[in-house]
């Protein structure tokens, strides 16, 4: 592993050994083999427009035009009119549609994986309804094969598969769940044979947010539900989805799928992070390789369905408060009333941000950005975008339903002195539960 | 009749003035839009001219160019046209026959060494020779090349001789060319129509006459004065399009109205004429009036474009089967495509190896 | 052969058959191509795939609010030449005549007058258009050769249409012909540069209106 | 150039003849200080039948009306307006030239003087023929 930089100064890390040719070939074969259909109609209908711009917080913040959406993806919509498109014997024929090379993957590392944070905003921007989110996450398994990826996500990637999580050892999980349960005095189901539930979770909660395995342990105990974690397949948190490690994606897919099913749980529930809704709510049917027998549903959308179905009355909070839409939950999730109404049950009176909803600004750290050290510049200015909003809305609190997002806004929050706390929904829940 | 006199002079014999002169040229700068203050300079041209020797060769025809001119529409004054030359030879005018026409041909040519002018109605055939039309023992191109051999200027009458006309249209079974395609640099002008209009004929005449030069000529050697502007330039109809008002068809409520008949076929759009305005059969009518839509008679192969009825802006040829044929050829280029494709997916850099492809 | 005749019959023959190859050739060879399976279950209410495509076809139409303060320009100017190239190709009398003798269907046509407006209008916001690509950083950055010929393309037979409607800079029939002459190389240039998008749009915006609606979020 | 069944309904064009009418004007005026004769094609104009009524309403009739016999009829007459002629040439039936001259005498009512010296010999052998006759005749006597 090694930091380097490209004759324009752009950094970029380097991993394995290989020579420039074969790391650029195995990134064309990846951006090669993953063009399916809609991929393919997507790279067939860019008109040029410059509107998902005006959509990328990267280039708002910047005002750089190169982290305009559909110019990161140029090495990749490269490999496809060469190898894939229609036309593609032509170009090949004639030598047009020039080939890529090492140097321009090294110059679109940063674009890839430090200047997009998978939010998906731009895919709304669209006037052609180009999913060009979509298409970076499919980018970046070429650049993955290829070496070519951030130091940080890739010792990331590396932990999982040593680990089976980014964040712990599997061996050390079930000691962190005892803990969480003494120190907040909830108790805990670790390695049940048999349970309904299964709580999956994410590295956020095994480390800064401990009280929130409590948490749902707390409610789940209050409607009496048969539930536990369990040491085997317990990280939701897909880092092979971020990285581009697909090999890896399926393994994290498969062990925490093919656990719950051997627990018999007929729901397993995603923590509080927005990649592992994506990964595991839409992607893992995919990699399971056919219909999943079970439920699988985000931490927010069992809060809305307990809460809904009266099995927990809360305390009235009154107060106001805004809520920061994780992107993967709301934008390219559809999870955006749900946690509304957990709110308004918790007597909250929502001021929402200018762009809520489908069309909130990212916190800035999604699709591994907050990991990827290096881009903390671009991340606070991401930031800024998020901070002006909220400060616009004036509310007294400030809720998310991410880990990633709480400890990102935090992290921005710490940078610029700003004195906002922000909160969990499920801490919310939680602690405001009559019991 | 005498050739060395002046026109006036032979006038005058007659009894008419030089007022004759005078009214003719008004008449003639009126229709040739030439300024009214040149009516004097062409009437003076005109009373010091000499009888202007014409030889009238007719080839590929059928006479209609000769119909036309000797029903110009007003008698009294053009027939003075008739007075100002000398009809040296026409097949179908002149009262002797056989090889007394032919001698008549050859004196005028004696007699008038580079001067006279030869009007020619009708294409000649170049195919086998150029059999297919023969007088006199020879082939209509020997005749033409022999007879302009000593010849001022050549005039063109009617589009066969002008562009090849009906004799030139698809499949041209006698190898039919236009006039031009066989002067060399003689001064040429053409006066397409089919027929041409009369008082072209008689307007081009009486400037050669008078100035001794050919007037202006466009691109396709027409003289402007007559083929300066289209038939839809100058169309009563013209405010019917531009307001968006058409016959649909013959007999329906358009039709009736009088609107455009652009979707009916109408070529005046690309049509350069002076039906609009000169008119037929004594200023009475022309076409579009009549509720016909303009053939476009006096462009070169009017015949071969499609129809007349079908409309201007629509493609020349039946696109139906070729397009089906480049659907099927399409979809089938793209299956192969995506074929292809998936092939390519599986084995592109599948071995590893440093090279590409 | 004049040029006339020429772009009515070989020049406009050659461009068509092309037209029609290159669109089906592009269309089948990206439409054939294998799917990803979404076994995923869909959001409880999510519309069929049909009607999650049409929702997104129709609803791409107007972009979110938010996106218009920066976008304003390319949106509206978007709309005026994108209408104004609908009047004046669909709502022109010889147009009309012309795409009846394909299609056999006819329909009313506007003034010539009130077209040759609307030309000037689209000939207008077509330049601004340019002036836009080759002003903004971003559009300088994003665009290729594709976008400029196809701008040039697109440009031409509304010029030379105007030049025709008002017999300016040469003789109508030779006018005409260019006109036609251009709409043969727009044809032609059609189904390979980014003009697809007339036909791709469908496609394009109903892919990921059926992926979006699946998990009951927004387009 | 000549008007016809299709133009007759057209209605007047009171623009069309208060350009003309404009024209003739400065024309006159030219022609007043200079002497510069002028002479405006009708037919050149797209004016119909009723625009010429019109026209000749508003320049009226003035002193002088003439005829000609020569290869059809012609009129010429002086209009309200000393100096405005206007020529009018007519075919067998219908107008072939029409026009409006500004001048002392339009140009086609001048005796030629090459005819007037034509015309003259002829005078002058016809009196010589007559004076010989009247001379005969009376020898005779």
């Amino acid at each position: 592993m090694t930091a380097k930089t490209t004759a324009s100064g752009v950094a970029y890390d380097v991993q394995g050994t290989q020579g420039d040719l074969a790391r650029r070939d195995a990134a064309m074969q990846a951006f090669v083999q993953d063009f399916a259909k809609t991929a393919a109609i997507h790279m067939e209908s860019c008109l040029r427009c410059g509107m998902c711009a005006t959509a990328c917080q990267f280039y708002v913040g910047t005002g750089d035009p190169k982290y305009t959406p559909i110019n990161k993806l140029k090495p990749f919509e490269q490999a496809y009119h060469r190898h894939v498109g229609p036309f593609a014997p032509l170009y090949r024929l004639f030598g047009i549609g020039s080939n890529v090379n090492v140097e321009m993957l090294q110059e679109w590392e940063a674009l890839l994986f430090d200047a997009c944070s998978l939010c998906g905003r731009c895919t709304l921007a669209c006037p052609m309804g180009i999913d060009i989110s979509e298409l970076i996450k499919e980018a970046r398994h070429g650049m993955y094969k290829a070496g070519l990826v951030p130091d940080r996500l890739e010792l990331m990637d590396r932990t999982a598969k040593a680990w089976g999580s980014p964040a712990t050892p599997s061996d050390d999980f079930a000691d962190i769940i005892k803990d969480a349960g003494e120190e907040n005095g909830v108790p805990m189901n670790i390695d049940l044979p048999k349970a309904d539930y299964v709580i999956t979770t994410a590295p956020a909660e095994l480390t800064e947010h401990t009280k929130a395995l409590a948490d749902i342990a707390k409610i789940l105990n209050k409607i009496g539900a048969s539930w536990t974690y369990s040491s085997e397949g317990f990280e939701a948190s897909n880092i092979g989805y971020i990285n581009g490690d697909l090999e890896l994606q399926e393994k994290m897919t498969r062990k925490m799928i093919d656990n719950a099913i051997a627990i018999g749980a007929h729901t397993l529930i995603l923590p509080e992070c927005g990649h592992a809704y994506g990964a595991a709510r839409w992607e893992a049917a995919r990699w399971y390789g056919g219909k999943i027998p079970l439920k699988i549903i985000h931490m927010t959308e069992f809060l809305d369905e307990v809460v809904a179905s009266g099995k927990i009355t809360l305390k009235q909070i009154g107060e106001t408060t805004s809520f920061h839409d994780p992107c993967q939950l709301a934008r390219r999730g559809g999870v955006v009333e749900a946690p509304r109404a957990v709110l308004k049950a918790l007597g909250l009176e929502i001021k929402e941000l200018e762009d809520h909803g489908a069309l909130a600004w990212c916190c800035g750290g999604g699709g591994g950005v907050v990991s990827n050290t290096r881009a903390d510049p671009l991340r606070y200015k991401a930031f800024e975008l998020k901070k002006k909003q909220f400060e616009g809305a004036n509310a007294q609190r400030f809720v998310t339903a991410c880990g990633q997002c709480r400890i990102t806004l935090t992290l921005g929050a710490k940078h610029f002195k700003w004195d906002k706390k922000v909160e969990s929904l499920l801490e919310l829940v939680a602690d405001n539960m009559i019991v | 009749m005498s050739n060395d006199q002046t026109l006036a002079a032979m006038l005058r014999q007659r009894g008419v003035s030089r007022r004759a002169f005078l009214k003719y040229s008004s008449y003639v700068a009126s229709l040739m839009a030439l300024p009214p203050s040149s009516a004097g300079a062409l009437a003076e041209g005109l009373a010091n001219a000499r009888r202007q020797s014409v030889i009238w060769l007719s080839f590929q025809e059928c006479t209609g160019c000769t119909e036309s001119i000797t029903r110009s529409h007003s008698p009294t004054l053009e027939n003075l046209m008739f007075d100002f030359i000398s009809l040296d030879y026409h097949h179908t005018l002149m009262a002797v026959s056989g090889e007394a026409a032919e001698k008549a041909r050859q004196q005028a040519m004696e007699a008038n060494k580079g001067k006279y002018i030869v009007v020619v109605d009708g294409s000649i055939p170049t195919k086998d020779g150029g059999v297919y039309s023969c007088i006199a023992g020879i082939s209509n191109q020997q005749m033409l090349e022999e007879t302009l051999r000593d010849a001022f200027a050549v005039v063109a009458v009617g589009s066969c001789a002008a562009f090849g006309g009906i004799p030139k249209a698809n499949p041209n079974p006698t190898g039919a060319v236009a006039i031009k395609e066989l002067v060399g640099d003689k001064p040429l002008i053409n006066i397409s129509g089919c027929p041409p209009i009369p008082e072209a004929m008689t307007g081009v005449l009486s400037y050669v006459l008078s100035f001794g030069k050919l007037p202006e000529l466009d691109h396709l050697g027409r003289p402007k004065a007559f083929f300066g502007e289209t038939i839809h330039d100058r169309c009563y109809r013209r405010p019917y399009y531009e307001r968006g008002l058409f016959a649909e068809g013959f007999d329906d409520e358009g039709a009736r109205q009088g609107y455009c008949l652009y979707k009916v076929g109408c070529k005046g759009p690309v049509t350069y004429n002076a039906c609009a305005t000169l008119k037929w059969n004594g200023g009475t009518s022309f076409p579009i009036q009549s509720g016909h839509g303009c053939l476009g008679c006096s462009e070169p192969d009017f015949w071969d474009q499609g129809g007349f009825y079908r409309p201007l802006p629509t493609p020349l040829g039946a696109m139906g089967p070729m397009l089906a044929g480049a659907a099927v050829a399409g979809a089938a280029l793209g299956f192969g495509a995506s074929l292809s494709a998936r092939q390519h997916q599986k084995t592109f850099l599948a071995p590893p190896k440093s090279g590409e492809e | 052969m004049d040029l006339l005749t020429f772009a009515r019959g070989p020049a406009l023959e050659i461009a068509m058959a092309i037209f029609v190859i290159g669109v089906l050739w592009r269309m089948v060879g990206v439409l054939s191509l294998p799917a990803w399976r979404d076994d995923s279950p869909p959001r409880k209410g999510a519309p069929p795939a049909w009607l999650a495509a049409l929702q997104a076809i129709f609803g791409k139409m107007a972009p979110h609010r938010t996106f218009l303060k920066a976008g304003m320009f390319t949106t509206i100017n978007g709309y005026v030449f994108h209408i104004g190239l609908a009047i004046c190709v669909f709502a022109f009398a010889p147009h009309i005549l012309f795409l009846k003798s394909l299609f056999g269907l006819s329909w009313p046509a506007l003034p010539s007058g009130m077209i040759f407006a609307v030309g000037a209008v689209t000939a207008g916001s077509l330049i601004a258009a340019l002036i836009y690509r080759l002003t903004s950083p971003v559009l300088k950055l994003i665009s290729r050769g594709n976008d400029y010929i196809s701008w040039g393309l697109t440009f031409l037979p509304v010029v030379t249409g105007l030049a025709a409607a008002s017999h300016i800079g040469a003789r109508y029939e030779t006018l005409l012909a260019i006109h036609i002459l251009s709409i043969c190389v727009f044809l032609a240039w059609f189904p390979f540069g980014k003009l697809m998008h007339a036909f791709l749009f469908v496609f394009s915006r109903g892919a990921t209106g059926i992926r979006f609606r699946h998990r009951g979020a927004q387009i | 150039m000549t008007s016809t069944c299709a133009e007759r309904g057209k209605p007047v064009d009171p623009r069309m003849i208060e350009a003309v009418l404009g024209e003739i004007a400065a024309q006159l005026e030219t022609f007043a200080l200079s002497g510069e004769c002028a002479s405006i094609d009708l037919g050149g104009l797209p004016f119909s039948g009723r625009d010429r009524e019109a026209l000749d309403a508003r320049l009226g009739r003035g002193e002088i009306q003439a005829t000609i016999d020569l290869a059809g009829r012609s009129e010429v007459w002086e209009t309200g307006f000393s100096g405005v002629w206007r020529v009018r040439h007519f075919d067998a039936t219908k107008i072939i030239v029409d026009l409006v001259e500004i001048a002392s005498i339009p140009e086609i009512l001048r005796s030629d003087r090459r005819d007037a010296k034509l015309a003259a010999q002829r005078l002058k052998a016809a009196l010589e023929r007559e004076n010989a006759v009247l001379a005969e005749n009376a020898h005779e006597q």
